[in-house]
């Protein structure tokens, strides 16, 4: 299986036209599917009994005009963005990063267990320790993966699956049997030292300063994707292995590099879920971030820079669209159904740009 | 002297039955690209009719559309004159329409005989009456091959008789072959032109692409000429010769009768290039030296034993035999692509065996692989990203550790000038480029890095007039600035045109060697069958 | 607010927080009301604190424990004035949330009892350990081979505690059965709780104690097709239809009970406390099915020397094995 | 019944999930496209295979609609991707959302909130005569539900339809290289149109075996991560049928041990118990290079105007 063609038309050699009349071109379609997305669930909504209007309203105001939206919104798009380049950067070389969740997890529970085994020492310390300890999980994790694929041609997408139903029992092992909470109701650990914890930005309720690292991160992909030779070795693996290895570079190794610094972002993540969100691990912390990183980077179409902008849009999304479900009633599982035909037109707006530009020609 | 005829008034248009094929305008736009305008074509009930033309000028676009592989903007198809709508290449089979095409299309994984019978329906007697069959098939039209063989492990030649045995498998009324010589040696070429006219006298009709003014004169009736999309003229076979044929397809009177232009039209046979026109004479410093290599083939069987090469300063080393006796090994290992099991490769001076291609790249090693489109491009990246691959670490497209985009853009403008590469854009697809201008594209890449050693392996397959002759010169340019060149080639007449020294590969071993003006084909030719010199 | 026509529709809310008298609820559910679990004893809670309070009501099901505080914080802007979590998952969301909004009163579950609880936090102690002790009695005289089961999902204290009052009661029974405790690694996975529960069953086990959620319909499927004698109890509601030849009792637990005694103490000005579930209030052992009237009347003894506090249960969260 | 019976009856039982899933994902992969929709398919086709067995009584329409709702999907994502052409897998995804919702949301609306939960018969065992006497395996063999059997000759007819017959070839074509196929006036939106949907159909019964044979009702995490594994399942048998049974056999093996293991009171940490069979497998992988390959034109979209592609 190879990976969908990434390429970054904009990045490499810009086109005459102006860049914001080209953006505004290259946004109207996306604009045009939403739109038609909104119309055809609210159909939906309004044929099960519930008010359109309303459902919408939520899912556009809670991210903007609630505090707590607008945080929750930042929050989540903390771990998205991070999944979703962990699967976008491998995905360049033409690998599939499924194993997110784990990275996420077993990041979470390393990271976990640095902040209360080492809870005592000064936060200037003890921070930066829990966060590579996040991350170091994630290589570790993902390591597996890449050394199958290397040395054994292990396909990615098994051995990461795999390898997630691994990382639920480790951190199940931690929370239960290492560093259990018993006063959590849920697999959870400790709570790490109050100095493990990240400071919040604004609030309250506030965001956690890992948005900043984050935005860091992001930020740092893009220039290496966009503007290094790593990155453009990194794609022109993926594009056609067989020229790319001919001309000096070195596919493989690149693979493996690929899906390790992926599982660092899974790592990260994690370690930026408990040291700034939930102060501990805990069972069900991945929530479906996989899954929606997963889609992240596919609408993103691989581009280190339209994932943070499409994390955003999934992010509010996704806190609106939960919110439906106390302002109009709609049932938890329509909620599963509005996103999928949200996506499924996104998708369409592809469909619909070939045509404009088509017609343009 | 060639009589151009206009289009509509095609000569030879006998009066009568409705003709098997006609095709009026025709248009096919492809984004910005318009590969047919206003194209029409016809064929006559048993002849063979030659499509020649230009790389890029819409032959295999045209008859990719009577196949039914690409939808047509608009036009009109008559097939016995009854309108045709095909929409696929089944609508096409089903009118007794059969294609070989430009390219391999094969299921690599497959059996020969697999891949023959793919959608066809008859069952009876399975895959061992099918194999029968081809063996039969192989017999009748000296398309020699082993029904059994995995398509993959085969060399590009026998796959490019699978094709054509593909199509004869099936029969067809209409047969069209796109450049089906391409990878056939000259004997397979003559046994395949001998069972196309049984064919023709059966009664089908058989249009012929090619690039070769030769094969174009030994097997047409009538050619028809294509140029920007659309036919420019169509000629009777009797009414032209070789230089009538070449103007025509390179577009301008070939004022000068130049060697390369006769090589380049198949016409110049081995043995006539004296040694005078040697280039500069080659006593320039050893700067590849190949000793005791030996190389394992994907499936880890020995593919060269032991090959000692020399190739000076400005010299050319020409490399024949027939395909599949390791040339693909040979000029992956002299490129750092493929590593060796046994012996060493130096470039001026320093043994590279075994280190990474990066150094063999660093160390002035350039390679113009035989696959253009496999091994050569990234096909869905930019013309700007392929003219850049390989040099993204250099040191003129950085700045501040960053690619220099602005400067690699710039570069890459100059680049597509310099080397006329016919694109839409820097920033179009390299895939959707031409095969010559892929070609084009894969040199330009390879002579920017200035190298000390230049290996091409069949880098005119494929190519129009023109194009050929813009390999040629850029050899020459290479030669003359002091590289060492290695010229892996199947076509003798090339060869014979380039090469200071020849030597001839068989089963993985260099089974002779001889040097300019003492090149003879039917000894050349006895090496390459491997008659060996002492037996 | 729930798609069912009974529950308030919590659309249109908004009103300020100390704006309107009525008593405003809402609640966090961790599963569908679907379930027939425990979920649904949450919605059942509601609906009789509707009824019987005249309360507005509304509730969230299938809330992520991620997702917790942001769903607390919407209701608390919503005007909500009472908030429960149904289920110990949410208790740490529940106190964070608590601390930001004093004015609303939080209803959070528990299986301790836990200290520096906010003042507006009513805690509620399921005391499953408490629950589990009859059914090691139970157990201890219906088991024949002398073989008992407890199938759990995860490792939690609260299952540990389980375990331990069981080993409790065969203790004090003098009963000299072995438990064998195993876990699915998921509350809600019936197909790991079937695979299980067969090979449990398989092994020798003739009573197995399930402490699962939907988990539990597995098991009894696995149940069922048993030889007589093999008994399996449940947890939470009635579940004698899974396997009604198999079944031998279920731990009922009732939250409208709690959530009617809480809402009363609100009504009194307490805005929060600590309530534990007991046999008294709360919870109670279905009758036991399947086995001899003698060994019913044994349980039902224990049941109430437990309601009245005559039998202490250690709550013993320290790991098995 | 002696223990390893026992054993291998549930062995033979659990694999059958998997085994159906994974047939339907190597079904359509086998024409190049690759689904990711799995759990979500399954959970449907466990809610419609429950809610109609429990509504007319028949657990064999139960079965039969979850097929067609599973092909219903199937042939979505075969739609969305050849005819719109659109991202197999964030189809694949957004089919996986879809279907999620509608399996909770179905049972919502017919069964809704109830105190007690309902139920239906499971499916009832065949003993078939003979057969089952064999010693050692004839009862863990030959004494099974109507679709465990099904399983099996579903394998076997597959096999033999892929790699014995003219139709077979055409079909693998397209997954390994659709140009070629479609030179060949081989129907290539066809050929996905109905693997998809036939593998559809298959994830859906496998959906539907779950609350038919190990539950007799349907809950929200039924499924529980099967899916996905059939993914993975898929890859670790090459996309060939035979591989895959055995892939199902050795995962499912390895789970009924580890489940046994820890059922015997054994004094190891559950989830260490719990990961063997995950980890077993990714050790078994490290030998499939004998076996594995993957369709050439895997998760890739045919155009047959593009050169890029
Ligand atoms: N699928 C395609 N997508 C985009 N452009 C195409 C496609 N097929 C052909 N073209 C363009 O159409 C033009 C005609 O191409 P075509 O392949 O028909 O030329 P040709 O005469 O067969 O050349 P050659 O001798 O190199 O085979 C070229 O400019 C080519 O780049
Ligand atoms: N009728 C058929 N149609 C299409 N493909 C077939 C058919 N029969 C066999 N094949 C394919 O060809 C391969 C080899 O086929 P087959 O077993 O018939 O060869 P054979 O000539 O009988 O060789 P052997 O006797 O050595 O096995 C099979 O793997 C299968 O893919
Ligand atoms: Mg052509
Ligand atoms: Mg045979």
């Amino acid at each position: 299986m190879t990976a969908p063609v990434l390429t970054e038309p904009d990045a490499l050699a810009p086109a005459p036209p102006g860049p914001a009349a080209r953006l505004l071109r290259g946004l109207l379609p996306y604009v045009l599917a939403l739109v038609l997305a909104f119309v055809v669930s609210g159909i939906v909504i309004a044929a099960l009994g519930y008010d359109p209007v309303e459902a919408f309203r939520t899912i556009l105001t809670t991210s903007f005009k609630t505090d707590f939206g607008f945080t929750e919104t930042l929050t989540k798009w903390v771990p998205l963005t991070l999944l979703a380049l962990g699967f976008t950067i491998p995905l360049a070389v033409g690998r599939f990063n499924i194993g997110g969740e784990g990275q996420l997890l077993v990041g979470a529970t390393a990271a976990a267990g640095v902040g209360i085994v080492y809870g005592d020492l000064p936060t200037g310390v003890l921070l930066p320790l829990v966060i590579v300890a996040g991350v170091l999980a994630g290589v570790v994790w993902a390591g597996i993966a890449a050394f199958l694929m290397g040395r054994f041609r292990v396909n990615e997408i098994l051995s990461t699956v795999l390898l997630n139903f691994v990382s639920f029992q480790v951190l199940d092992y931690a929370a239960t049997e290492v560093w259990s909470d018993p006063a959590a109701g849920v697999a959870a650990t400790q709570r790490v030292g109050a100095n493990a914890e990240l400071p919040t930005l604004g609030g309250p309720p506030g965001v956690h300063a890992g948005l900043l690292l984050a935005a860091l991160v992001a930020l740092a992909t893009i220039v290496v994707t966009r503007r290094t030779a790593a990155g453009f070795e990194l794609r022109a693996a993926g594009t056609n292995p067989r020229a790319a290895g001919i001309n000096g570079i070195r596919v493989e190794r690149i693979a493996v590099v690929a899906l390790i610094v992926g599982g660092a972002l899974g790592g990260l993540a994690g370690a930026l879920e408990v040291s700034g969100v939930h102060g501990r691990a805990l069972e069900g912390m991945q929530s479906n971030f996989l899954l929606l990183g997963i889609i992240i980077g596919l609408i993103a179409r691989g581009s280190a820079l339209w994932v943070p902008v499409v994390s955003f849009g999934i992010a509010i999304l996704e806190v609106g669209a939960s919110s439906m479900q106390r302002t109009v009633g709609v049932p938890a599982e329509m909620v599963l159904i509005i996103e999928a035909l949200i996506l499924i037109f996104l998708l369409l707006s592809d469909v619909i740009a070939g045509r404009l530009a088509r017609r343009a020609a | 002297m060639t009589t151009a005829h206009t289009a509509g008034s095609a000569p030879g248009s006998a009066p009568g039955p409705a003709r098997p094929l006609t095709m009026t305008g025709v248009t096919k736009t492809f984004g910005p690209v318009r590969a047919l305008s206003d194209a029409d074509f016809e064929l006559a009930a048993g002849e063979v009719h030659g499509l020649v033309g230009g790389n890029g000028a819409g032959k295999t676009t045209l008859m990719n559309v009577l196949y039914g592989l690409y939808r047509a903007d608009s036009g009109d198809i008559r097939v016995d004159g009854r309108e045709a709508h095909i929409r696929s290449p089944r609508d096409a089979i089903g009118l007794g329409i059969g294609m070989v095409h430009q390219h391999l299309l094969q299921v690599a994984t497959y059996s020969v005989v697999e891949n023959v019978v793919l959608g066809t329906t008859e069952q009876s007697g399975g895959l061992r009456a099918a194999a029968r069959r081809i063996t039969e098939l192989s017999d009748q039209f000296g398309l020699s091959v082993d029904p059994r063989a995995r398509t993959d492990r085969l060399s590009v030649g026998a796959r490019q008789r699978v094709e054509i045995l593909k199509v004869l498998y099936r029969g067809a009324r209409i047969l069209i072959l796109d450049e089906p010589t391409t990878n056939l040696t000259p004997q397979e070429v003559d046994d395949l032109f001998a069972s196309l006219r049984g064919i023709v006298a059966e009664g089908t009709s058989v249009v012929f692409i090619s690039h070769k003014a030769r094969e174009v004169l030994a097997i047409c009736d009538r050619i028809s000429v294509m140029r920007d999309g659309r036919r420019l003229t169509t000629v009777r076979r009797a009414d032209t010769d070789a230089t009538g044929l070449a103007s025509l397809m390179v577009g301008e009177v070939a004022s000068e009768q130049s060697s390369e232009l006769a090589a380049a039209l198949g016409l110049a046979a081995v043995g006539e290039v004296t040694a005078e026109e040697t280039g500069p004479s080659a006593q320039g410093a050893e700067r590849l030296v190949v000793g005791g290599l030996v190389v394992h083939n994907d499936m880890g069987m020995p593919a060269l034993r032991g090959v000692d090469l020399t190739v000076r300063a400005g010299e050319v080393l020409g490399v024949a035999g027939v395909a599949g006796n390791g040339q693909v090994e040979l000029a992956e290992a002299l490129t750092g692509v493929r590593p060796s099991e046994v012996g060493t490769v130096r470039v001026d001076g320093s043994d590279l065996a075994g280190a990474r291609t990066r150094r063999w790249i660093d160390a002035g090693v350039a390679y113009v692989p035989e696959d253009r489109h496999r091994d050569g491009i990234l096909g869905a990246a930019t013309v700007t990203d392929n003219l850049l691959l390989g040099s993204q670490r250099s040191g003129s497209y950085r700045k501040a550790g960053l690619i220099d985009w602005r400067r690699v853009r710039e570069h890459a403008r100059t680049t597509i000038d310099r080397y006329s590469i016919k694109t839409p854009g820097p920033d179009a697809p390299a895939a959707n480029l031409s095969g010559g201008n892929i070609q084009r594209l894969v040199l330009a890449r390879a002579f920017d890095r200035e190298p000390a050693v230049l290996v091409l392996q069949n880098p005119t397959r494929g190519l129009d007039l023109r194009s050929i002759k813009f390999v040629y010169d850029r050899v020459h340019e290479a030669r003359d600035r002091g590289c060492a060149v290695v010229l892996i080639s199947e076509d003798l007449d090339e060869l014979s045109l380039l090469a200071d020294r020849m030597v001839v590969l068989y089963s993985g071993e260099v089974v002779g060697e001889r040097s300019r003006g003492t090149y003879d084909a039917y000894e050349l030719g006895r090496l390459m069958a491997g008659v060996r010199e002492d037996a | 607010g729930g798609g069912d026509d009974d529950s308030g529709d919590g659309g249109g809310g908004g009103g300020g927080g100390g704006g309107g008298e009525g008593t405003r609820i809402a609640a966090v559910f961790s599963g569908t009301t679907t379930d027939a679990d425990y979920t649904f004893l949450g919605l059942e809670a509601l609906q009789a604190a509707e009824e019987d309070h005249g309360a507005e009501i509304t509730y969230s099901e299938s809330v992520q424990v991620p997702d917790a505080e942001r769903v607390l914080r919407e209701y608390v802007a919503d005007g909500y004035n009472v908030v429960w979590t149904h289920g110990s998952q949410f208790y740490d969301a529940t106190v964070a949330v608590a601390a930001e909004a004093p004015d609303v009163v939080f209803i959070a579950e528990q299986d301790t009892e836990p200290a520096d609880v906010p003042e507006n936090v009513w805690v509620l102690d399921r005391n499953f350990h408490l629950a589990f002790y009859p059914l090691g009695v139970l157990a201890a005289s219906a088991s024949e081979s002398g073989k008992i089961a407890y199938l759990g999902g995860v490792t939690l204290p609260f299952s540990y505690s389980e375990v331990h009052a069981v080993e409790q009661a065969l203790e004090d029974s003098g009963s000299d059965a072995t438990l064998t405790p195993v876990w699915t690694g998921d509350f809600n996975d019936p197909t790991k709780a079937q695979q299980f529960a067969s090979q449990l069953l398989a092994d020798g086990n003739d009573v197995v104690l399930t402490s699962l959620n939907l988990g539990a319909v597995g098991a009894f499927e696995a149940v069922d097709d048993a030889a007589p004698g093999v008994l399996m109890s449940a947890k939470y509601t009635d579940k004698s239809n899974l396997s009604p030849d198999h079944y031998l009792t279920s731990v009922i637990y009732d939250f409208s009970v709690m959530l009617d005694d809480i809402l009363s103490s609100i009504e009194d000005g307490e805005t929060g406390g600590y309530l534990g579930m007991t046999y008294e209030q709360g919870i109670s052992l279905q009758t036991p099915q399947n086995v001899d009237q003698a060994v019913a009347d044994e349980v039902n003894a224990i049941v109430e020397q437990l309601a009245s506090g005559e039998i202490e249960v250690e709550r013993d969260v320290t790991p098995v094995e | 019944m002696n223990e390893f019976a026992v054993l291998a009856q549930l062995t033979v039982v659990a694999m059958v999930p998997y085994l159906l899933a994974s047939l339907g994902t190597m079904l359509g992969g086998l024409a190049g496209v690759f689904s990711v929709s799995q759990e979500g398919v399954m959970l449907l086709g466990a809610s419609v295979g429950f809610l109609v067995s429990y509504g007319t009584g028949s657990s064999t329409v139960g079965v039969l609609v979850a097929a067609a709702v599973g092909a219903l999907f199937g042939f979505a994502l075969g739609w969305a991707t050849t005819v719109l052409r659109l991202d197999q897998f964030v189809v694949g995804l957004a089919l996986f959302f879809a279907a999620t919702g509608l399996a909770g949301l179905l049972y919502r609306i017919v069964i809704g909130q109830t105190a007690t939960t309902p139920l239906v018969d499971t499916l009832p065992r065949l003993e078939i005569p003979l057969l089952k006497d064999i010693p050692l395996l004839g009862k863990a063999l030959f004494s099974h539900n109507l679709l465990v059997y099904l399983a099996a000759l579903v394998t076997v007819g597959l096999w033999f339809f892929l790699y014995r017959t003219r139709a077979g070839l055409d079909l693998r074509s397209v997954g390994e290289n659709p140009k070629a196929a479609d030179s060949l006036g081989i129907a290539v939106v066809r050929t996905r149109l109905w693997t998809t949907a036939v593998g559809g159909a298959l994830m859906g019964v496998a959906g539907a075996f779950l609350p038919l044979v190990y539950t007799g009702t349907f809950t929200e995490g039924i499924v529980g991560g099967r899916g996905w594994l059939a993914i993975a399942l898929t890859f670790f048998g090459g996309w060939r049928p035979q591989f895959i049974a055995a892939g199902a056999l050795f995962f499912a093996t390895m789970d009924v041990v580890a489940l046994r293991a820890e059922v015997s009171g054994i004094d190891i940490p559950s989830q260490v118990l719990l990961v063997i069979p995950y980890v077993a497998t990714l050790v078994v992988m490290v030998f499939a290079f004998r076996w594995a390959r993957v369709p050439e034109f895997l998760g890739r979209n045919y155009d047959r105007e593009s050169r890029t592609g």
